[in-house]
């Protein structure tokens, strides 16, 4: 981007921003919030859930922040009587359309949907009419829809197909029956990388593994990085009595947020009865639970041995590429410094 | 990685994983990027799909890349050499090397020429199996771009001449200017959370934290001083030589801490004698790995969940990990064990936090030199970084690489090790996939993943299959001169015929029973990528 | 479906690759052809135009032209236009589905009709309207509908005989 | 008897290399006509539906037989108009209007009128003011009042021939434009004339070219929006079928102005006749070297495919319909950005309809001032109208802006059949409205229609009289749209469902008290926040009609009672004995005999029998039927 700047007025206020921002962008620059349902980072505009409509001076019409282009001393309102009676209006309809279950559902306490009935009091709607069936989803042990819930804002289906590449997922026939889904509803086969899930505002995806696991305000998060590959992605684990119920990944990183399959599911590993507990010491073919101390002394003891009958390169260590730097350090260290020999070395070739 | 060295004097990824989605084209060559580095696939998905950049992809499978792909070089495995060197003719020939670059930034053209003069491009054709005209085309698309970038992963390196496949990369950047600028470079793929870090860190026979020389004096006494204990300046063992020393009995101890060499390491029943004619064998893990099963002492760990420390990812990024859990078993940090064990053996260590270990090293790593973990949080640090004012690096080698000049080196086409006969018809390849994890120890105790994906495959073409009279989902039998596994078949249509592949990550079916422990001489890499195999039909 | 033989498709295809915004043209040529869209040939498609499977089941339930059934041998398409419904196409529509046995969008079990409703055939001055595999009916009443079908009818009759 | 010329073949096939050829071919097709010749025209599009096709046969046979094949032309043409009376034939060149002809009348006609002259009276109209019988076609009240401008050759004309487009000045507006004029002067001619779009919005044509001009990128497009969608219109396939060439001429002409490389005709896959049509015209463009690079040898190319559409009435909107284009759902996208800057394939495009390109040939050959002559003072020119429902001269009318409402359906269309009385004119389809009797002497241009509560639309006229329900009409409405919707935005997709639901309850005899003040508030709600320009006028049907019938509202919800007797659960299916007339009609028509009627009785329907299929109120003279 070139430095240039414009001039325009939000709300009466001047202020100065870049070249070809979205009203969108610039509103939130500067600190002023506007609902919206269907914006979505790195998406292309949509302009379906029209909750982010605002005034411009000279065009009767309300236009959406997120699809207009802020131009050069553009007239902004981001609220006036009629902006915030078709906020209102729109989140009515949403709701004369969704399943009041927000006890049950696995957003609650994320869901700007709920935010928004909150905010606006909405308890009666005054127009109730016909609800989308639930459709619920295939068996894949990820991801769970529930079509009822959808509020059609396509951040799923943009995803999938914008940023993953892989359009798993479409819009299915049209008006009040417009749904999505897969092609001939046939079970979702896709990289399962949750990116869908991620972007669902409302409880319409959910991840199946973290069900009825926990509220996200019963959580405590942590950030920390991903084990698996080397992309180093930044994880969210979200945790509630010493478990990892689920993962979710910051837009403000390195991975923008989005994760793979691995990253935002694979983490129940930790918690698997495989785990090992206490030290083993091998006696006749059997392994022995022993303590730290008898562990400890046996290997020292040995090494000792070793290093003594047959000189320290004899000895040879092999480190871990999944440990941290700090780890392999000291282990290196450990092997050249204490067993004195350089046969130190770890997978990084396979 | 010695190759790159070589060449830049830095082994490491060259640009940031950002950068990729600004290059102009894209060389994906022995890289299934998507399944083994997702995230960086999607930079190069951005790249395609939003900046309409173009991509080769040179790779013998028809990988879920080729879906985007402008060319895909069906090559044969293990002829990476005889392609690059292909597609460097071709633009020599049609003068779209950038002679600037070269004049001013390199060294050692002239007799990398040599060998590329000689060569005749039909022979080139008939050694990789990719036609002349595709192979002019990928040639033009790559020196043409005025940002051009590699990526490149195991597919390259692992070959008994894995070090030439890396210097033909690094050769054919340098021809055209397309390294030390952003998003223009050589990008090796890292495999693991903490590859990086690991060779950062001096897990390596022949170097100390921050690639100095074992050999270097100087260094050495450094570190004498501050460990204060005396050093050897004599190059160690590399993994493969370990296994090979313990056969022979010259190794007689070994201790393996978070790894599995029973099932990453070439020809498994070699590691199994190995191990088992060791005299003492500790593993340090989370879990009883095949290795572990193996020990005669086992110690342990935690999880990456449950402690706190540092890791540098592909693109030298060191970055913070936070302790999520508390141990819910005796389990200790490796750190902890390292540093409890050492204090067994005589030789304190005071550690009370990670933290006073990474200020430790910090110290002692140039590269790491400005890095603290105040810095690194929230957004990571890419090194190098010499002093705590220097921002990090985002790409290496701008206008001067780390070792002074570029370094051409005349490479040949080496054929593999081991190729096909009568007996053994098909050059089995090995690799990941999406859903598991290099050994599997933690994907495959993930329910969801191994829900997915609960068994190997053996993938081939339709056109071996009808030959063979097998199809998709039959089990069938895959042997090679080391070993033998059953797997069932999964039939590929657009599959290059004569070519079969296994992901290695499943102990049901270990691909690495097959595979084949010739070690290129340089790097020490095993011969993974190809080896020779046969496959029967399971009589009824 | 069984007996689907699908080379066809990939013969429509072929005059199709690269070309920009080919599917819908490649979905009607399809239709025309077997009367509705297999779902065999949407992955087909997928694969030649390079466009997700989703996608083009996004495409084909979007327009009420595109049908993933096969069609009766003789498709009534009845207009619902303003005109029509002004001079009482809703009974039309009664009658024809009496007579058929058949609701809009089903097939009649001897797969001879399909009954569909058009938004406007734009044949208005003589509406109420419809047609049937392209001929046109005007100024329709209920004693027309009988006739018309009997007649039909009888035809097919006549033809399955000889 | 003169040699016949007219089998001749011209020389096709060759392209035209200047202007000059162009005009050259223009004259062959001028020294092959000759206007005394007899010819009988016989519409073969919209007579289709009452067996046209049959008549052209029997005269073709007819002409044999009687050995005259050699010496008559039979000319299939378009849409005379007059659907009313379909099938229609017309003898020149006294051009001689006959009517409802069957095959039957086929012989006679050869004989008499082809053979010697001798006028057929039970075929002529019959003009019952007047009380006479009217021969010829300029006679006939329905001609009369009309002005012919954009529809001159629909009707006259075969438009599977470009001859005869080229013998009535064909591509002469072309021609002027490349040799004569820039761009620039031909956006200036356009605006000159104040056309506006006649696709509904009513935009300055020549002020969205300008735009579209002015815009950066390439390659430009130009679309021809030829989806009708509207129910209840039919002016832009009359005129496909009836005379395409001149349409492709606009075109030509506007991609010249705006410098458009490429161009869509989307048609709507209803209209296979103006697909058809369409397709012989292209090729024949295309042939004689009138589409494709250099055209006439000069720098100017222009490439023009037909797309058809695929059953979405959204794709009537313009960012829908590049949607569909390009092979996606037809689901309309914000705008801003406005497809004169990013719009097919992200490039900039202009879109028009297909009446607005077929007045462009007219204002470039006779100036803008004479286009002006006709209209009102913002609105110019002429308009089409598809006049339709309880009417009696329905069809195709093209008259002056300015002409009253009254004029069109009373004088043209020659009022309401059934001895019935008028009782609301819809305009503008779906997204237009209903205008009641005391409005119909306005005289129509796009804003007094607007402040009617209604729109110019594409010209859809249903004319709705005593029997039609104003609820029901709503609920029609609604229900279309609710079909239509593309489901993008909330406001549309499920506010209109809303509404529907209202209506329907209240149709249903389940009105609530509070139904209308929701219907307004949903209404409103709708018109400021649905994405595209058709969610935002769908209420309007349901506005018009509780602003002009709110007492028929009112009986329904709170007497439960649908006067016009369409509502049939509000339908008691009795006779009522004071209005019957004891004529029996309902025990005629009644498909199942629940109606039992003995002479001078007042009949009695058995409600156990009933199927209550509305039959006989249908056919009632005296409404008697509640």
């Amino acid at each position: 981007m070139d430095g240039k700047k414009i001039v325009l007025s939000i709300n009466g206020k001047e202020i100065t921003c870049g070249l070809n921002k979205t009203i969108l962008d610039v509103v939130r620059e500067n600190g002023i919030q506007i609902p919206t349902l269907c914006d979505c980072k790195n998406l292309a505009p949509f302009g379906a859930c029209r909750l982010c409509l605002v005034e411009i001076e000279g065009i009767p019409k309300l236009i959406t922040a997120c699809s207009t282009i802020a131009v050069k001393g553009m007239k902004i309102r981001t609220e006036s009587e009629r902006i915030d009676k078709s906020r209102r209006f729109i989140v009515e309809l949403l709701l004369s359309d969704h399943p009041f279950d927000c006890m049950f559902c696995e957003q609650a306490g994320t869901c700007p949907l709920q935010d928004l009935a909150y905010e606006y009091g909405m308890k009666n709607i005054r127009f109730p009419g016909e609800k989308r069936a639930t459709i619920t989803d295939d068996t894949n042990p990820f991801i769970e829809r529930d079509n009822s819930k959808c509020i059609l804002c396509g951040r799923c289906v943009r995803v999938c197909d914008e940023i993953q590449g892989v359009g798993a997922i479409g819009f299915i026939d049209r008006g009040f029956q417009t749904r999505i889904g897969t092609p001939f509803d046939r079970n979702l086969d896709c990289e399962f990388c949750g990116q869908c899930v991620a972007s669902c505002p409302v409880g319409a995806l959910t991840a199946k593994p973290s069900k009825q696991k926990g509220r996200i305000w019963q959580t405590r998060s942590v950030k920390t990085i991903c084990p698996y590959c080397g992309c180093g992605c930044n994880l969210t684990l979200h945790v509630r009595d010493n478990k990892i119920i689920s993962v979710t990944s910051d837009p403000d990183t390195l991975n923008e947020g989005y994760l793979c399959s691995k990253g935002r599911f694979g983490c129940d590993y930790v918690h698997h009865p495989d785990r090992l507990q206490y030290p083993l010491i091998k006696k006749d073919g059997q392994f022995i639970r022993s303590s730290w101390e008898q562990a400890l002394t046996l290997v020292a003891m040995k090494f000792k041995e070793i290093k003594e009958q047959h000189g320290n390169d004899s000895l040879a260590g092999l480190s871990s590429a999944k440990c941290t730097n700090e780890e392999n350090y000291l282990f290196q260290k450990f092997i050249r410094a204490v067993l004195g020999t350089n046969n130190v070395d770890h997978c990084a070739r396979l | 990685m010695a190759g790159l060295a070589t060449a830049f004097g830095s082994g490491a990824m060259t640009n940031s994983i950002a950068e990729i989605a600004g290059a102009e084209t894209i060389l994906v060559i022995g890289s299934n990027t998507t399944e083994a580095h997702p995230i960086v696939g999607l930079q190069v998905k951005k790249a395609v799909k939003k900046h309409g950049a173009k991509l080769i992809v040179a790779d013998p499978r028809p990988i879920d890349l080729t879906r985007l792909a402008d060319i895909w070089l069906p090559l044969k495995p293990g002829t990476n050499v005889a392609l690059l060197n292909g597609m460097m003719k071709v633009i020599i020939e049609e003068g779209l090397e950038d002679q600037r670059f070269i004049a001013e930034r390199t060294e050692g053209y002239e007799e990398f020429k040599k060998v590329i003069d000689a060569l005749d491009l039909e022979e080139t054709a008939q050694i990789t199996g990719v036609s002349v005209s595709l192979i002019r085309e990928a040639a033009r698309m790559y020196a043409q771009a005025e940002k051009a970038s590699i990526l490149y992963a195991m597919g390259i390196t692992q070959h008994s001449s894995g070090t030439g496949h890396v210097l033909s990369t690094a050769n054919l950047a340098m021809l055209t200017g397309n390294v030390g600028k952003e998003s223009a470079g050589v990008n090796p793929l890292r495999g693991q959370s903490n590859v990086q870090g690991a060779c950062d860190m001096g897990c390596l026979p022949n170097v100390l934290p921050g690639y100095q020389k074992v050999s270097d004096a100087g260094v050495l006494s450094k570190f004498e001083n501050k460990w204060n204990v005396p050093l050897s300046n004599k190059p160690g063992l590399t993994v493969t030589e370990m296994f090979h020393g313990a056969l022979t009995g010259e190794v007689k101890g070994l201790y393996v801490m978070g790894e599995n060499p029973m099932l990453s390491d070439p020809d498994l029943n070699k590691v199994k004698k190995a191990l088992e004619s060791l005299e003492f064998l500790v593993v340090q893990d989370i879990f009883l790995t095949e290795t572990a099963k193996m020990a005669d002492v086992v110690l342990p760990a935690v999880s990456f969940a449950e402690k706190e420390g540092t890791v540098t990812n592909t693109e030298r990024r060191v970055q913070k990990m936070n302790k999520a859990l508390e141990s819910t078993g005796e389990g200790k940090e490796d750190w902890k064990i390292i540093k409890d064990l050492a204090g067994a053996m005589g030789y304190a260590m005071h550690y009370p936090a990670a933290e006073n270990i990474f200020r430790e090293l910090s110290g002692l790593t140039p590269i790491y030199n400005g890095i603290t973990y105040e810095r690194i949080d929230p957004h990571g640090i890419q090194w190098p970084c010499p002093s705590v004012h220097h921002p990090g690096t985002k790409y290496l080698h701008h206008r001067r690489f780390s070792k002074g000049l570029g370094k051409f080196s005349p490479v040949e086409y080496t054929p593999p090790a081991e190729i096909v006969d009568d007996e053994y018809p098909f050059i089995l390849t090995t690799g990941r996939i999406l859903f598991h994890f290099h050994t599997g120890s933690m994907s495959r105790r993930v329910f969801s993943l191994n829900e997915i994906s609960p068994e190997g495959f053996l993938e081939m073409s339709a056109k071996d299959a009808d030959y063979l009279g097998i199809e998709s989902n039959e089990e069938v039998v895959v042997k090679s001169r080391r070993g033998k596994l059953k797997v069932k078949a999964l039939v590929k249509k657009n599959f290059l015929a004569g070519t079969v592949f296994l992901p290695f990550h499943f102990h049901e079916s270990p691909a690495n029973i097959l595979t084949n422990t010739a070690l290129d001489p340089v790097a020490k890499i095993p011969e993974l990528k190809v080896c020779a195999v046969k496959i029967e039909k399971i009589k009824k | 479906m069984s007996n689907l033989d699908i080379t066809y498709i990939s013969q429509i295809l072929t005059g199709y690759k690269s070309m920009k915004g080919a599917l819908i043209p490649v979905l009607q040529e399809v239709q025309n052809h077997y009367t509705y869209i297999p779902e065999p040939a949407v992955d087909l498609i997928a694969e030649a135009l390079n466009i997700s499977p989703s996608e083009i089941y996004g495409v084909l339930t979007f327009y009420t032209q595109f049908y993933t059934q096969p069609e009766g041998k003789y498709t009534i398409k009845l207009c619902r236009g303003t005109a029509c419904h002004v001079k009482g196409s809703k009974s039309i529509l009664e009658a024809i589905e009496r007579k058929l046995g058949i609701r809009v969008g089903e097939t009649t079990k001897d797969d001879l009709f399909t009954l569909r409703i058009v938004a406007c055939l734009g044949a208005c001055a003589v509406a109420p309207v419809m047609m049937v595999n392209g001929d046109y009916y005007g100024e329709l009443t209920l004693e027309k509908i009988e006739g018309i079908f009997d007649e039909l009818q009888a035809k097919e009759c006549k033809s399955a005989k000889t | 008897m003169k040699v016949k010329k007219e089998q001749k073949p011209m020389d096709k096939g060759k392209k035209l290399q200047s202007i000059e050829e162009l005009e050259s071919l223009q004259q062959q097709a001028f020294d092959r006509y000759d206007p005394l010749r007899k010819r009988v025209r016989i519409c073969m599009t919209g007579c289709l539906a009452h067996g046209a096709d049959k008549v052209r046969d029997a005269l073709v046979e007819e002409l044999e037989n009687q050995g005259m094949s050699k010496d008559i032309d039979l000319v299939e043409t378009g849409c005379f108009g007059f659907c009313a009376k379909a099938p229609v034939v017309a003898i020149d060149p006294e051009d001689i209007h006959y009517q409802r002809v069957k095959p039957e009348d086929a012989g006679e006609i050869v004989s008499e009128t082809l053979g010697k002259g001798n006028i057929i009276d039970r075929l002529v109209y019959f003009d019952k003011k007047a009380n006479k019988r009217l021969p010829y076609t300029q006679d006939i009240p329905f001609y009369k009042r009309q002005v012919k401008h954009v529809l001159r050759n629909c009707g006259r004309i075969d438009p599977k021939r470009i001859d005869h487009y080229l013998l009535n000045d064909g591509y002469k507006a072309l021609a002027k434009v490349i040799t004569s004029l820039s761009p620039e002067e031909v956006i200036e001619m356009i605006k000159k004339s104040g056309l506006r779009g006649r696709g509904g919005g009513g935009f300055r044509t020549g002020l969205k070219w300008e735009i579209c001009r002015r815009a950066a990128g390439s390659p430009k497009y130009l679309i021809c929006n030829a989806d009708e969608g509207d129910p209840g219109a039919f002016m832009d396939r009359g005129l496909l079928e009836g005379d395409p060439h001149s349409v492709l001429e606009g075109m030509l002409i506007g991609a010249y102005a705006l410098g458009a490389r490429f161009g869509y005709v989307y048609v709507r896959a209803e209209y296979p006749i103006a697909i058809d049509h369409l397709k012989i015209a292209l090729n024949e463009l295309k042939s004689l070297g009138l589409l494709g690079d250099n055209i006439l040898g000069k720098d100017f190319s222009f490439h023009l495919k037909l797309k058809e559409g695929a059953g979405a009435f959204v794709c009537g909107e313009e960012t829908a319909l590049m949607a569909s284009i390009e092979g996606k759902r037809g689901m309309p996208r914000p705008r801003p950005p406005f497809p004169a800057h990013k719009g097919l394939w992200g490039k900039p495009t202009n879109i028009n309809n297909v009446e607005t390109f077929g007045n462009v040939p007219l204002i470039i050959l006779n100036g803008s001032e004479e286009y002006t002559r006709l209209g009102t003072e913002k609105s110019k020119g002429t308009k089409i109208f598809a006049l339709a429902g309880r009417v009696n001269n329905t069809g195709l009318v093209e008259i002056p802006m300015g002409t009253s409402l009254r004029d069109i359906i009373f004088d043209i269309g020659g009022g309401i059949p059934k001895g019935r009385t008028f009782k609301a004119v819809q305009l503008g389809g779906p997204s237009g409205g209903c205008i009641p009797g005391d409005h119909l002497d306005v005289p129509i241009d796009y804003d007094s229609l607007i402040n009617l509560g209604a729109i110019m639309g594409s010209g859809g006229m249903v004319v709705m009289d005593s029997a039609n329900c104003m609820i029901d009409v709503a609920r029609f409405f609604l229900e279309f749209i609710q079909i239509e919707s593309c489901g993008k935005c909330i406001p549309c997709r499920i506010g209109t469902k809303r509404m529907l639901e209202i209506l329907v309850r209240i149709t249903e005899g389940e009105g609530k008290e509070e139904d209308i003040s929701l219907l307004k508030e949903l209404a409103e709600g709708i018109k400021i926040t649905a994405l595209c320009g058709l969610g935002q006028t769908a209420p309007n049907p349901v506005l018009s009609t509780i602003r002009y019938f709110l007492d028929e509202y009112k009986e329904h919800i709170f007497e439960k009672r649908c006067p016009a007797s369409v509502c049939v659960p509000l339908i008691k299916f009795e006779v009522n004995r004071e209005l019957c007339k004891k004529c029996g009609i309902c025990k005629k028509v009644c498909p199942v005999g629940a109606v039992s009627w003995e002479k001078k009785m007042p009949a009695v329907i058995d409600k156990n029998i009933c199927i209550k299929c509305k039959t006989c109120i249908e056919n009632c003279p005296a409404q008697a039927i509640q």
